[in-house]
């Protein structure tokens, strides 16, 4: 069986020597290109190093809240810590690391020589990137140019009327507005280009019921985009109005509503979440069938639930209100919506479940990653059921319960997926794979450590500990369960600096990957790794949903079942 | 490249399994000194309201229970049948699409678990939110304020702040207390888990919720929905008494702060008290002090705590609070009035006769 | 570039005809719908605070019917679509007369909506301080004259560029993706017409 | 050397010349200036106006320039690119395929029952169901409504504490809610049977109309109390019994009427290929996989 296995390192693509440039040249060539790759990339930069930045917050918050009556920090800074770590993994991590990888990959999987937009693409990124720095900023410049700095403190939804110019007066509010602002017109910017582009720029016989699921995702997460983020583009111009020039949409001293700010942010808030989990749907979508070596089961279902997500997610917002007093009736309905959602989200779950099933598992990084994905969305979808019940939610929502419900989500299933997909796609970005050893360690310290966090934090808010508080009593019983979720926190930072070396490292040592390490089935595994700037030389066509499958099993070619 | 990953399966279980040593280890020595039970555990229901959402929750975890032990078993079950094994082949495996009615059937079967869970649902919603108000019930408005509570009871005449005395309420001729609740400046949320879910607190908006505890004792809790600096200081304690206990308290209350005082500093006290900025915020009944903006202090020494719950009151603390608020509760919204030590002596021994 | 070589499938057959949408027309009405996302918050919460007030003047005491700029901005889409379809059969100079009433049309309507605001704060005395209704009156209607403001832009741009023969055929797509702007910043102001002065008056 | 080495070798030695290039849109600083500028623009409102102006000029700057990189003409570089095609390479292109069979990938199992089969079998069972609950009603509070109110009473809390005897009357209110629950439960069972009878090997009907019955009867035992205190009340479990067992019996006998009858060898498969997300023929595979591992032929080199 000599001729079983090609000698990769035969096609090594990566050239050995490659011409020194200045500093300035190459910061020149990023700054001003348009390639969607290098954008995407851009994008997952400036997310990773937010990440470490809202990672740091998160330790020091975990810190304070180790031990009861602990004065590691004060009120004011503790307050400000929750509200920046909440507001950069939202805004600065969540969503321009999902939007890199969108860019990244949806052109490469429709068979596309670029976005369909490349200079807004290039405006969506920089825009997003300066709104970032905008935030931060406020460390330095709070009450603007002449004052101490001070971060806004009012929490990641900035509840009015809190936000008022009465009870947040500087300038550390409009930080938080004017920075979200921006990076709402980079998202909307980028999804805008990732719809156009998956319905105006597919490679020849790529029919939308042909499209990678990873594409159908991006899509629907782009259409969300749109229609979540613009409401809170509106509310926060509302809330600049008030604030700049004495306008009262959410002053309560003059008739105006502080529900009315609620049911804003969360109209964007909700289906935010779905914006999130979409991608990591998506990846979950081309990785657990590479490595069971097996079709997706039910494309066409799968199809039809993130569309139906999509839509029923728009209608659920005031789940995150049931303690406002809404009512009965609204109450109700609100209930009956949150938990139709759990029907589409199930049909997925069972879908990968019998994708799986039945196939040849090969348990490589990726692989373990969506496993863990599985588990952990699994426990993160049933614990929303819980909280969909308006009257549990009474007692849960606001308390710790809802922390780790949202973090399990959060980190359990989209940070999970995302490293998934870091050690997938990283051999074709950089044509280089990823050492396995060490990403071992980081699955299991991180896996570890987010199950001793997010398992042990749900149980404070049974026993009745509120979000955002600074420090606690003793007595309450929330004092080891505190102790172990901040010890769980440090373990899963280790494994996230174990990532990172990773990363580094195998830029320059892992081993050579050639252009299809995993043998997969979409059109990215087409090109060489890393890909030329143009994508692909010459235009594919394709015939079924894994075109590669196509290639390499001619005699029994996908096309003939679909 | 991946059939050399598989030979090195025994490198991908050794950190896990000394990881794995390690975490039981940790949370077996971490629960060994078991918790004391908590006394805002929401399981431990105390009142009608939170008896039924035990009772939902009771429901909706079973199910989700059965759930994830149905799916993640048959996960668990494919993830280990289905792995690949050294000496498989390394073919693929047969390529299978979907099934119309295995899909089917995991989509109807859920959605009749939500119907049901739907039905229970709304049914608690609707015995708690929608049910008429009995004639005997009690009726108390609370103001949150940034960072403490004002409770109103506009049918006895009392005013009084942080520490909520309801009567209890026998089953057979229930006497539950009515909570009226709005804000007088940011969002608050009244939580006491043992009596019932929290509600929030609005301000321009009436919210009500209500309680009806049938055995005395103290029910704790706190602001559940951030307000400003000292969120995590804004408690909330809840005093069910008998019908005995309760007259007797509200009979105390209603009087004014005593003018005749005896003893000569506390009398002293209250000159000075009078003359100062104080009765700008707080209200002595009985006296000029009429401010609104703080909490009623006409029966201050009769309350356990001050600053809103995380203080014991006793005359040094209370003294190191007039002097400094914001030594015991970085944040709060009273200001340090620079007393002199005399000052801060006999305001405290006057404030300390405010039965 | 030294490595170029690929695996991509390029089998024969693929589909006959292959169409696809155009990008612009995309692109714009993906902007439309995040832009009606933001409308319809405002609209919202005009709606919601319609006689809520805490003090006067009241809507009822001071707006009266813009009949003459929403007929203007009405009738300009109708030029802005003849503008187009005169581009289309490489008719420049029916592009530059369409362009040139609609920025004519829409310079009205602004106008209109000035001397509106004027009046409304220089005699009545309602400015977005005053209440609930001159909060959401301005923002809403100052946001579609900011979009109006920005179609006018664009279309001076084409109409000079038009004049100067700069544009022809090959640029009526580009002329349709801004005029599909136009029809939406007038769909928009039936909406607050509706909203505003039909049954918040 | 094999084959597929070789034409790789040839296609980076650059055998299959075709110089050729390919239009890229060119790069620009543009897009960078003018997020710049607007986000100055934006930081004068929390610093000082002197930055917004800054922002204006960036802002300006950028709009012309953006301007003239797309018109008249969108301004492109020329990439060059040397296309050739390379044959696909993995490590299981040149295994030995299973011969195809028309079983070998589909949508499993081969037949499956239109969604319709099992509404109407809800419909069906659904009002068989009504007969005994409203014998039920009639034998002990000599009504018909009762029965229809109990079940609606779930949703109804001020009935909770109500008679039998307000039970026993008519009230709209009550008849469409309990239409409403049972319309809703008897479709979906229902689908529910149209979907799983045929994965159940023997006797369809005997599994449709009295195991599915009291195993559910069993699970809202338990659960009821929750669900619906007024009817764990005053339900009658004989009679709950007997209602659900004539939905089953009458939707599995509707159902099944629709059902083409399996071959015998269908039923000596296992669940997983009767539930579809299985190939049927595993045994075949497994077979063949078998007689691989005792050949002779060392393995080993394909991991090296």
């Amino acid at each position: 069986m000599a001729n079983a296995n090609p000698v990769w390192e035969a096609i090594d693509e990566t050239p050995t020597t490659r011409p020194r440039r200045l500093v300035l040249e190459v910061v020149h060539d990023w700054v001003t290109t348009v390639d969607h790759k290098k954008i995407g990339l851009m994008y997952i930069a400036y997310a990773l190093i937010f990440l470490v930045i809202a990672g740091i917050e998160a330790m020091l918050i975990r810190i304070q809240l180790a031990v009861p009556n602990n004065h590691f920090v004060s009120p004011q800074v503790f307050n400000r810590l929750f509200t920046m770590h909440g507001t950069t993994m939202v805004f600065f991590v969540g969503m321009p690391i999902l939007f890199g990888f969108g860019n990244y990959l949806v052109p490469l999987m429709i068979g596309a020589r670029d976005m369909a937009f490349p200079r807004l693409n290039a405006f969506s990124f920089w825009i997003s990137a300066f709104g970032g720095i905008l935030l931060y900023f406020s460390y330095i410049g709070g009450s603007g140019l002449y004052g101490a700095g001070s971060a806004p403190d009012i929490g990641w939804f900035a509840y009015a009327p809190l936000t008022a110019k009465v009870f947040s007066p500087g300038h550390s509010t409009d930080y938080w507005t004017l920075a979200v602002f921006l990076s709402g017109i980079g998202s909307v910017g980028t999804a805008l280009n990732i719809v156009t582009t998956t319905l105006c720029l597919r490679c020849k016989g790529m029919k939308l019921s042909r499209m990678p699921l990873l594409v159908w995702l991006y899509l629907v997460q782009g259409g969300l985009v749109f229609v979540a983020v613009g409401p809170l583009t509106a509310a926060q111009i509302m809330l600049l109005l008030d604030r700049y020039l004495g306008s009262h949409f959410f002053d309560t001293q003059a008739g105006g509503s502080a529900v009315l700010w609620m049911h804003f942010f969360w109209i964007f808030g909700h289906p935010e979440v779905y914006v999130l989990v979409l991608p990591a749907f998506a990846f979950v979508n081309e990785i657990v069938p590479v490595f069971s070596r097996k079709a997706i089961f039910g494309y066409p279902a799968m199809v039809a639930a993130s569309v139906g997500i999509g839509f029923i997610s728009l209608s659920v917002w005031a789940h995150h209100m049931f303690t406002v007093g809404l009512g009965a009736a609204g109450n109700t309905f609100f209930v009956f919506a949150t938990m139709v959602i759990s029907v589409p989200t199930g049909i997925k779950i069972f879908n990968w479940l019998a994708t799986i099933w039945g196939g040849k598992i090969i348990f490589a990084v990726p692989m373990m990653f969506c496993v863990a994905f599985l588990f952990q969305f699994l426990i993160a979808g049933l614990t929303g059921i819980m909280l969909s019940a308006a009257p549990f939610d009474w007692q849960l929502s606001a308390s710790y319960f809802v922390i780790a419900h949202f973090h399990y989500v959060l980190v359990g299933a989209i940070l999970t997926a995302l490293f998934g997909a870091f050690y997938y796609w990283y051999p074709k970005v950089t044509g280089r794979m990823m050492n396995e050893t060490l990403g071992k360690w980081h699955f299991w310290l991180f896996i570890i450590g987010f199950h001793l966090t997010f398992d042990f934090m749900h149980i404070p808010g049974l026993l009745g500990m509120p979000r955002r508080i600074y420090t606690y009593e003793a007595g309450r019983g929330w004092d080891n369960l505190n102790l172990i979720v901040s010890i769980g926190g440090f373990v899963q930072a280790i494994g996230i600096l174990i990532f990172v070396y990773n990363l580094i490292r195998s830029r320059t040592q892992g081993d050579i990957a050639g252009h299809d390490p995993w043998d997969a089935w979409t059109l990215e595994w087409a090109v060489p790794s890393p890909p030329p700037s143009y994508n692909f030389a010459v235009e594919p066509t394709v015939n079924s949903r894994r075109p590669l499958w196509d290639l390499k099993h001619p005699e029994d070619p996908d096309s003939d079942y679909e | 490249m991946t059939p050399a990953l598989l030979q090195r399966r025994s490198r991908f279980a050794t950190p896990a399994r000394a990881l794995f040593c390690g975490m039981s280890l940790f949370v077996g020595t971490a629960f060994a000194k078991s918790p004391a039970l908590s006394p805002t555990n929401m399981f431990d229901a105390a009142a009608t309201p939170a008896h039924s959402i035990v009772g939902l929750s009771t429901l909706v975890l079973s199910v989700t229970l059965g759930i994830f032990l149905v799916v993640g078993g048959l996960l668990l079950y494919a993830l280990i049948r289905y792995r690949h094994r050294p000496e498989d082949s390394t073919r693929e495996p047969a390529q299978i699409y979907g099934s119309n009615q295995i899909e089917l059937s995991w989509t109807v079967i859920p959605i009749l678990i939500v119907v049901m869970l739907f039905l229970s649902t709304t049914r608690i919603i609707l015995g708690t939110e929608a049910i008429p108000k009995p004639a005997s019930a009690l009726d108390v408005t609370v103001i949150g304020h940034q960072f403490w509570w004002e409770y109103r009871y506009p049918k006895l005449g009392i005013v009084t702040a942080n520490e909520l005395h309801i009567p209890i309420s026998d089953p057979s001729k229930p006497t539950p207390t009515y909570l009226e609740m709005s804000s007088a400046d940011v969002a608050h949320s009244f939580w006491v888990p043992r009596l019932a879910g929290k509600m929030d607190v609005i301000p321009n908006r009436l919210n009500t919720m209500w309680v009806d505890p049938p055995q005395p004792g103290l029910y704790l809790g706190q602001c559940a929905q951030y307000c400003g600096t000292q969120h995590a200081k804004m408690l909330l304690r809840v005093y069910a008494d008998t019908p005995e206990q309760f007259a007797a308290w509200a009979a105390q209350q209603k009087q004014s702060a005593q003018q005749n005082l005896t003893n000569p500093v506390a009398a002293e006290g209250r000159e000075v008290f009078l003359h100062s900025a104080c009765i700008n915020c707080h209200t002595v009944a009985g006296t000029i002090a009429n401010g609104r903006f703080g909490p009623d202090l006409t029966h201050l020494a009769s309350r356990d705590t001050i600053g809103a719950g995380p203080i014991k009151n006793t005359p040094e603390n209370l003294r190191s609070w007039i002097d400094d608020p914001n030594i015991m509760k970085p944040g709060a919204l009273m200001p340090s009035m620079h007393l002199n030590q005399h000052d801060l002596d006999v305001i405290t021994a006057y404030l300390t006769t405010l039965q | 570039m030294s490595q170029t070589t690929s695996t991509i499938p390029i089998t024969a057959s693929g589909e006959p005809v292959w169409e696809l949408p155009s990008r612009g027309v995309v692109g714009m009405a993906c902007l439309i719908i995040a832009e009606a996302a933001i409308f319809i918050i405002f609209v919202v919460a005009y709606i919601f605070y319609m006689g809520k007030s805490l003090s006067g003047p009241t809507p009822q005491q001071v707006l009266e019917l813009p009949i003459f700029g929403t007929i203007c901005l009405l009738s300009s889409s109708f030029t802005v679509h003849y503008a187009v379809s005169a581009l289309r059969k490489d008719n420049l100079r029916g592009c530059i007369l369409g362009l040139g009433s609609t920025v004519l049309l829409g310079a009205i309507f602004l106008a209109t909506t000035a001397q509106e605001w004027y009046h409304l704060i220089h005699d009545h005395g309602l400015t977005i301080t005053t209440n609930l209704f001159g909060t959401t009156y301005y923002s809403l209607v100052g946001l579609h004259a900011t979009h109006v403001v920005v179609g006018l832009i664009m279309l001076t741009l084409a109409f000079g560029l038009a004049l100067r023969g700069n544009v022809h055929e090959a640029h009526s797509e580009k002329l349709e993706v801004l005029s599909l702007y136009w029809h939406f910043v007038d769909a928009v102001w039936v909406v607050v017409f509706l909203v505003v002065y039909v049954i918040g008056r | 050397m094999d084959e597929v080495t070789r034409i790789q070798q040839q296609a980076q030695h650059g055998h299959a010349h075709q110089a050729d290039t390919v239009h890229l849109p060119e790069p620009t600083a543009m897009p960078m200036v003018l997020a710049l500028g607007i986000s100055l623009l934006i930081t004068g409102m929390v610093t000082h106006w002197v930055i917004s102006l800054l922002g204006l000029i960036f802002t300006l700057r950028a709009i012309v320039g953006w301007f003239f990189d797309v018109f008249p003409h969108e301004k492109h570089i020329d990439v060059p690119v040397e296309a050739g095609i390379l044959a696909i390479t993995t490590t299981r292109t040149t295994r030995d395929q299973l011969p195809v069979s028309a079983d070998h990938r589909k949508l499993l199992p081969v037949e499956t029952f239109s969604i319709t089969s099992g509404i109407k079998g809800g419909i069906a069972g659904g009002i068989a169901m009504i007969i005994p609950a409203a014998v039920f009603g009639l034998a002990r509070y000599h009504s018909v409504w009762y029965a229809v109110n109990l079940l609606a009473a779930g949703g109804f809390v001020r009935w909770a504490g109500e008679s039998n005897a307000f039970l026993a009357q008519f009230h709209l209110e009550g008849l469409l809610a309990a239409t409403g629950i049972h319309a809703l439960t008897s479709v979906l069972i229902g689908l529910l049977y149209g979907a799983m009878l045929p994965m159940f090997p023997r006797k369809p009907i005997l599994t449709a109309g009295f195991v599915a019955p009291l195993l559910w009867t069993g699970i809202l035992y338990s659960a009821i109390g929750i669900i619906s205190p007024i009817l764990n009340d005053r339900i009658s479990w004989r009679w709950f019994i007997l209602s659900q067992i004539a939905f089953g019996l009458v939707c599995g006998f509707v159902v099944n009427l629709q059902v083409r009858v399996r071959t015998p060898q269908f039923r000596a498969l296992p669940f997983a290929v009767r539930a579809g997300i299985h190939s049927d023929n595993i045994e075949q595979i497994e077979q063949i996989e078998e007689a691989e591992k005792t050949k002779p032929v060392d393995k080993k080199d394909d991991y090296v």
